[in-house]
């Protein structure tokens, strides 16, 4: 009956309300007396959010180190993908394979699909269970390790995936 | 400035003969479905020349109602009214029924 | 046929020369409103032009222009039920994903229109449009009003936007001045408190537009 | 033109230049999966390096996080949408093309 | 006391009661019925109220928001608005009644919020003197006319209503357009601001004709009528009272407002077009209505007619004045009750006999004999019968007609009246004969018939009262007869 | 500097009406939204490079909101439209 | 000829275009759409001619009562879909009976 309520998770609500606040300060430049209307306006997206997804835990420090990590690699899946489009005879060879996921659902695997989508040659096309359908641009690479590594990473983000995907 | 003028001109025109353009293909083209998404990016397009003619509070509105609302309120009546959206080979299955 | 066909399409084309020409023979200086406007900012509340014709000077239209969204929906509720969609299958972890991110910072940034429509482009209708995405993304996930709040509390939310425009500008006849003549001392908290109502009238209307029908309706045919 | 100056114009060309890439895809790729990666990788990345032009251009901080915002959410965005259409494609029955 | 209910702004409440009363419909759909018959009977004592003030007073005058014409809105009333005002007032007060009794539960709770919202657009629009405010009020009353008109669905109400709509959209769009060209040409949406700086150029004449061709489109003139019998003939009754007698009149009196103020200086030409659509429409309204087998789409067309005598006074007024345009003003209120109780008898006939077809009504006299005789009353006016208010019109028109020798327009005046007394003979013809097909009536609830009756005994009533409605429709010169002249 | 915005801006503008192929061509409906999402990325980096050249707060605006809802009508087709396996036809 | 001109006869276009569009073709949905390209069309002549006049700010009355139109847009397409449905649902087509115009 109460289980919203006892899922509440005040570092979650805390980080939330500092980052819904981020966003209103960037929107309105910081400028005075924003906040008599930001002020309730944050509080309204924090409980939508909420209501919405009651809890996450993010290992900040973890997604620090990723952050250098995804855009050095999502330039690459640029560069790739650019220069297969501009390459007169367009190397491609599309292929879509199964991948089965260690990373448990929720945020964890969600997070995989999307960013795997902004990374070379790899694009999450189903998810279920632990099997995840994966589009390749080109089969003929070796895509696993890359995929191995990714999701690693992604794994130490999320606190109910980091200790299993801890360094080491 | 000569070019700056110019550039401006050559942007202004491209987006008055693409809104056109767009707004012929919506009407013309026989695809039900194909003329909603020409009609979305015709709205896109709009909020363009909203920008250019300095109406920013005008390219807020169309760019929140013409991206948002009327794409989705469209694809929606789409659906229910069950034209089914296949492929270009199967004409016969999207084109208006009489 | 075909010889009708040509037929419109040759008056359509002399239709569009016509006004053309009447176009082009239009002065090139603007001859609007623009100075009375300007001349009467400090007057109005707000520092944005737009905001101060659309909520102050020519808040007449506004307020009935939110009654032509309020009535689009009546008729619509009044039309009976839509034929329902298809059934919708499951949204899928990365739509549900999306939407929890998605939403909350819709609101941030509605609300941020709406604060910034006093000095700057944007506004109700902008920050309320926002909003409505908000509405149709949540329907979009398989989201659906909860039947408690379908009655009477989403038709206060509907109308509240009407209601407090309708009390605000009714406000100064009792001391006999004009409909909408605000005090220009609070004329600013009376604009934004107008804006704000409105706001969240015409996102959850745009919302129930997308959605179609009246939800307490029992049985849809 | 300062340094700063210079390198934000490499950058816009170059994001340009990564739309243009997009394009090129969304029109010679076979099939949807295909087009998909094409019009995701390339525009992201676009769009990114036009965000960090401007951000070495911006006047504030609270402009580049803005920037940086709206980056993010096209990036959001962009990834689900590319999600849902490729796997709906395959509940449709769309077949991957090869070779 | 008395000075302070001449002071009070009856205009306003005219505006706000039916916004309120329509919302407090919508939020409170148990007690909406005592609501929308207390509102109803609130906008007539308040329309009672704006004419006593204005003939006290002279016109009435409100700027809203304390700004004054080019930068803000500006309400107006003269004795034309009046008239118009009263005019809806009445109608609208007999329509709630009859609603309460026409309509299930279920459509009843639906039908109030809508029909407040029209109620009010109208009094808004019959006040507006600012052209954007009027485009505003205009689509308020043709989305509520639309959605009033789909309220109990069926096949052709349905179909009607979208033609209704496209056909109120693209006028309003035409309208706008109009608007557009004459604000950025003279600077200034506010008709009388307007009305002293036009001038003829390009600009002016575009807009003439957008405007003109929009507000005859969304007025149903012949030929641009096409969309008008089909929706008013398949609305539920007491809307296709309100589309006849009220909805088209809402954009016939922008466009006579139009005229007066702005174009009759540009161009006489086109006078004498409109008034050979208004014959055209006479004519061919009236032979249609007599071919129809069915009631309510006879009555539909014979506002197809009716509306083309009121286009006949433009190419008269030039010469004539008042008399013309008080012919205009009879044949205006008196359409308006007339037909209004005309679609409710055929709304009785059609709850009485399940079916609105001529030639099987069943001894509707005997069985339903008020509902009968304000389908006759009805009729004595359409036809232009003495003494009714159509009579008056008709004979003042006639008037306009011989004094300038128009023999053609005298023609078509006589000859619509032949017409409409066939049309309306058919029918009530009919109503004392046994039809080859008998049916079990049903029965029809008095408050129906009465409200039919008293709208029809008060178009015959017009026709007594001509020298206090005369009176009235000179309160602020709004024709122009003292001022600028033929 | 101005420039190169305007015309980078023009060359985004054409690049869109090059995708504008894609829409007339599908040959699945997936392709025609394909286009329209180009069209919501593109026209944002062409709002921002036009919100640099007037130096205007607002226009960043407007890129933004066009961000926030550039998924909505690709949601709405995926959910509505598209939805369901009924129909196997189309191969492409 | 001057860009807000540009503009304002691409409305004029714009206007003619769906009008044309209106009459001929008989899908409602088509109908609908055209109606929102005639209102597109008068939205722009009524923006691009208030920045008539070069460079200082435009005129901000026709930009506020665009926004006015654009919800009365909205508000009336989302009705006419409304009934479009409803009359596909009561008479099997989204087109209006009667006769066709081809």
């Amino acid at each position: 009956m109460n289980k919203a309520r006892q899922e509440i998770d005040w570092w979650t609500v805390l980080s939330r309300a500092m980052l819904f606040s981020i966003i209103w300060w960037a929107l309105t430049d910081g400028a005075d007396g924003s906040w008599l209307i930001g002020g309730p306006v944050v509080l309204c997206a924090l409980v939508a959010s909420v209501a919405l997804r009651p809890k996450e835990g993010i290992v900040w420090r973890e997604l620090l180190f990723f952050v250098p990590f995804f855009l050095w690699h999502s330039l690459i899946g640029g560069v790739d993908v650019a220069r297969r489009a501009f390459h007169p005879r367009m190397p491609i060879a599309p292929e879509l394979v199964e991948y089965p996921l260690q990373l448990p659902p929720g945020l964890p695997q969600v997070t995989l699909v999307n960013i795997m989508s902004l990374l070379p040659g790899t694009l999450g096309v189903e998810l279920e269970g632990q099997m995840l359908k994966i589009h390749l641009l080109d089969g003929r690479g070796d895509y696993l390790s890359g995929l191995k590594r990714l999701e690693r990473r992604v794994g130490r983000i999320w606190v109910e995936s980091a200790d299993d995907f801890s360094r080491g | 400035m000569e070019g700056m003028t110019w550039l401006g001109w050559s942007f202004d025109a491209f987006v008055g003969a693409g809104l056109l353009w767009l707004a012929w293909r919506a009407l013309a083209s026989p695809d039900l479905f194909k003329a909603v998404v020409l009609f979305v990016a015709f709205g896109l397009l709009l909020a363009l020349a909203w920008v250019r003619l300095e109406a920013p509070d005008v390219a807020l509105a169309e760019a929140a109602i013409g991206a948002g609302l009327t794409g989705a309120l469209l694809i929606a009546a789409l659906t229910r009214l069950g034209i089914s959206m296949a492929s270009g080979r199967h004409r016969n299955n999207n084109k208006e029924e009489l | 046929m075909a010889g009708y066909a040509w037929l419109l399409r040759l008056l359509l084309l002399l239709l569009a020369v016509g006004l053309g020409y009447a176009v082009l023979s239009l002065p090139d200086q603007a001859q609007g409103l623009q100075p009375d406007v300007l001349g009467k900012m400090d007057q109005s509340g707000v520092t944005h032009p737009v905001t101060a014709v659309l909520l102050n000077f020519r808040g007449y239209d506004t307020l009935l222009e939110m009654a032509v969204l309020l009535l689009a929906l009546l008729g619509i509720w009044s039309l009976g039920g839509l034929p329902e969609a298809r059934p919708e299958s499951e949204p899928g972890p990365v739509l549900g994903t999306l939407t929890q991110v998605l939403v909350p910072v819709l609101i941030v940034v509605a609300g941020y229109l709406l604060w910034t429509g006093a000095h700057a482009p944007g506004g109700a209708f902008q920050a309320g449009a926002v909003l409505g995405a908000a509405g149709v993304l949540l329907q979009l996930t398989g989201w659906r009003l909860p039947r408690r709040a379908a009655g009477h509390p989403l038709r206060i939310t509907l109308v509240a936007g009407v209601a407090v425009f309708l009390i605000v500008a009714a406000l100064p006849l009792p001391g006999g001045r004009q409909l909408l003549e605000y005090d220009p001392n609070y004329a600013g908290v009376l604009i934004l408190v107008v804006e704000a109502f409105a706001t969240v009238s015409i996102g959850v209307t745009l919302a129930a537009l997308f959605f179609g029908a009246d939800p307490t309706d029992k049985a849809p045919k | 033109m300062t340094p700063g100056d210079y390198l934000s114009a490499a950058l816009l060309i170059m994001g340009s230049l990564f739309f243009l890439a997009g394009t090129i895809g969304l029109l010679r790729f076979p099939d949807v999966y295909t087009r998909l990666h094409a019009l995701t990788k390339a525009d992201n990345v676009g769009l990114g390096l036009i965000v960090a032009a401007l951000a070495i251009q911006a006047s504030s901080w609270a402009g580049v996080v803005k920037l940086v915002l709206i980056w993010l959410l096209v990036l959001l965005a962009g990834s689900s949408v590319s999600h849902l259409v490729s796997r709906s494609a395959l509940h449709r029955g769309v077949d991957v093309w090869k070779g | 006391m008395q000075a302070i209910l001449s002071e009070l702004p009856w205009g306003l409440f005219l505006i706000l009661i039916p916004l309120i009363g329509g919302i407090a419909c919508f939020l409170l759909p148990v007690v909406a019925r005592r609501l929308g018959l207390l509102t109803a009977s609130l906008v007539l004592s308040a329309a009672v109220g704006l004419g006593w003030q204005l003939s006290s007073r002279g016109v009435y005058h409100h700027a809203v928001g304390g700004w004054g014409a080019p930068l803000g809105i500006d309400l107006y009333a003269d004795g034309l608005s009046l008239l118009m005002l009263v005019m809806t007032a009445l109608v609208g007060f007999g329509v709630s009644l009859y609603a309460t009794g026409y309509f299930k539960p279920g459509h009843l709770v639906r039908f109030w919020p809508l029909w407040l919202l029209l109620l009010g657009a109208l009094n808004a629009l019959f006040l507006s003197a600012d052209l954007f405010n009027l485009y505003v009020t205009l689509e308020l009353v043709g989305l509520s006319a639309v959605a009033l008109t789909a309220l109990q669905g069926g096949r052709d109400a349905l179909t009607g209503a979208m033609r209704y709509l496209l056909a109120t959209l693209l006028g309003s769009l035409a309208y706008l357009l109009g608007v557009a060209l004459l604000y950025h040409g003279f600077g200034t949406v506010d008709l009388v601001l307007l009305s002293e700086r036009v001038v003829p150029s390009p600009v002016v004449w575009a807009a003439l004709g957008l405007m003109s061709a929009g507000l005859i489109l969304k007025t149903a003139l012949f030929p641009l009528h096409f969309w008008l019998p089909p929706a008013h003939a398949s609305a539920p009754a007491p809307v296709s009272a309100v589309l006849s007698a009220l909805v088209v009149k809402a954009s016939f009196y922008i466009l006579l407002r139009l005229w007066l103020a702005i174009f009759s200086d540009i161009s006489g030409d086109v006078a004498g077009l409109f008034g050979l659509l208004g014959a055209g429409a006479v004519l061919w309204g009236s032979l249609q209505a007599l071919r129809q087998t069915r009631v309510k789409l006879l009555v539909a067309y014979s506002t197809v007619a009716q509306i083309g005598y009121l286009f006949l006074v433009y190419p008269l007024a030039p010469g004539m004045g008042i008399t013309a345009w008080s012919a205009m003003a009879y044949l205006l209120i008196s359409h308006a009750l007339a037909k209004a109780a005309m679609f409710m008898a055929a709304g009785n006939l059609m709850q009485f006999g399940g079916h609105d077809r001529i030639a099987d009504l069943d001894r509707v006299v005997q069985r339903l004999p008020l509902t009968a005789g304000a389908f006759a009353l009805a009729g004595v006016s359409i036809m232009g019968l003495p003494p009714s208010g159509g009579f008056n019109g008709k004979w003042l028109l006639l008037q306009a007609a011989l004094a300038q020798g128009r023999w053609d327009l005298v023609g078509v005046i006589f000859l619509g009246g032949v017409l409409a007394a066939g049309y309306v003979f058919k029918v009530l013809g009919n109503t004392f004969t046994q039809a080859p097909r008998t049916h079990e009536p049903i029965s029809v609830p008095a408050r129906m018939q009465w409200a039919a009756v008293l709208l029809a005994a008060g178009a015959i009533l017009i026709g007594f009262l001509s020298s206090p409605l005369m009176a009235l429709l000179e309160v602020g010169d709004p024709f122009n007869i003292n001022g600028k002249g033929p | 500097m101005q420039h190169l915005y305007l015309l980078l801006a023009v060359f985004l503008l054409l690049n869109l009406g090059a995708g504008m192929w894609r829409v007339l061509r599908g040959p699945t409906a997936a392709d025609r939204m394909l286009a329209a999402q180009l069209f919501g990325t593109t026209a944002v980096a062409v709002l921002l490079l036009l919100a640099e050249l007037e130096n205007s707060v607002a226009l960043r605006d407007v890129a933004l909101v066009f961000a926030l809802l550039a998924a909505v009508t690709a949601i709405a087709f995926v959910r509505r439209a598209w939805a369901g396996t009924e129909d196997s036809n189309d191969t492409r | 000829m001057s860009v807000p001109f540009l503009y304002a006869l691409v409305g004029i276009g714009l206007f003619c275009l769906g009008f044309h569009g209106l009459i001929v073709y008989d899908h409602l949905l088509r109908k609908i759409l055209a109606i929102n390209i005639m209102g597109s069309g008068v939205f722009l002549v009524l923006v691009a001619l208030a920045k008539r006049g070069g460079e200082a700010a435009p005129d901000p009355v026709p930009h506020a009562m665009v926004i006015t139109g654009i919800v009365v847009a909205v508000s009336a397409t989302a009705l006419a879909l409304g009934l479009m449905l409803k009359v596909q649902a009561a008479t099997g087509h989204a087109v209006l009976p009667g006769k066709s115009r081809d």
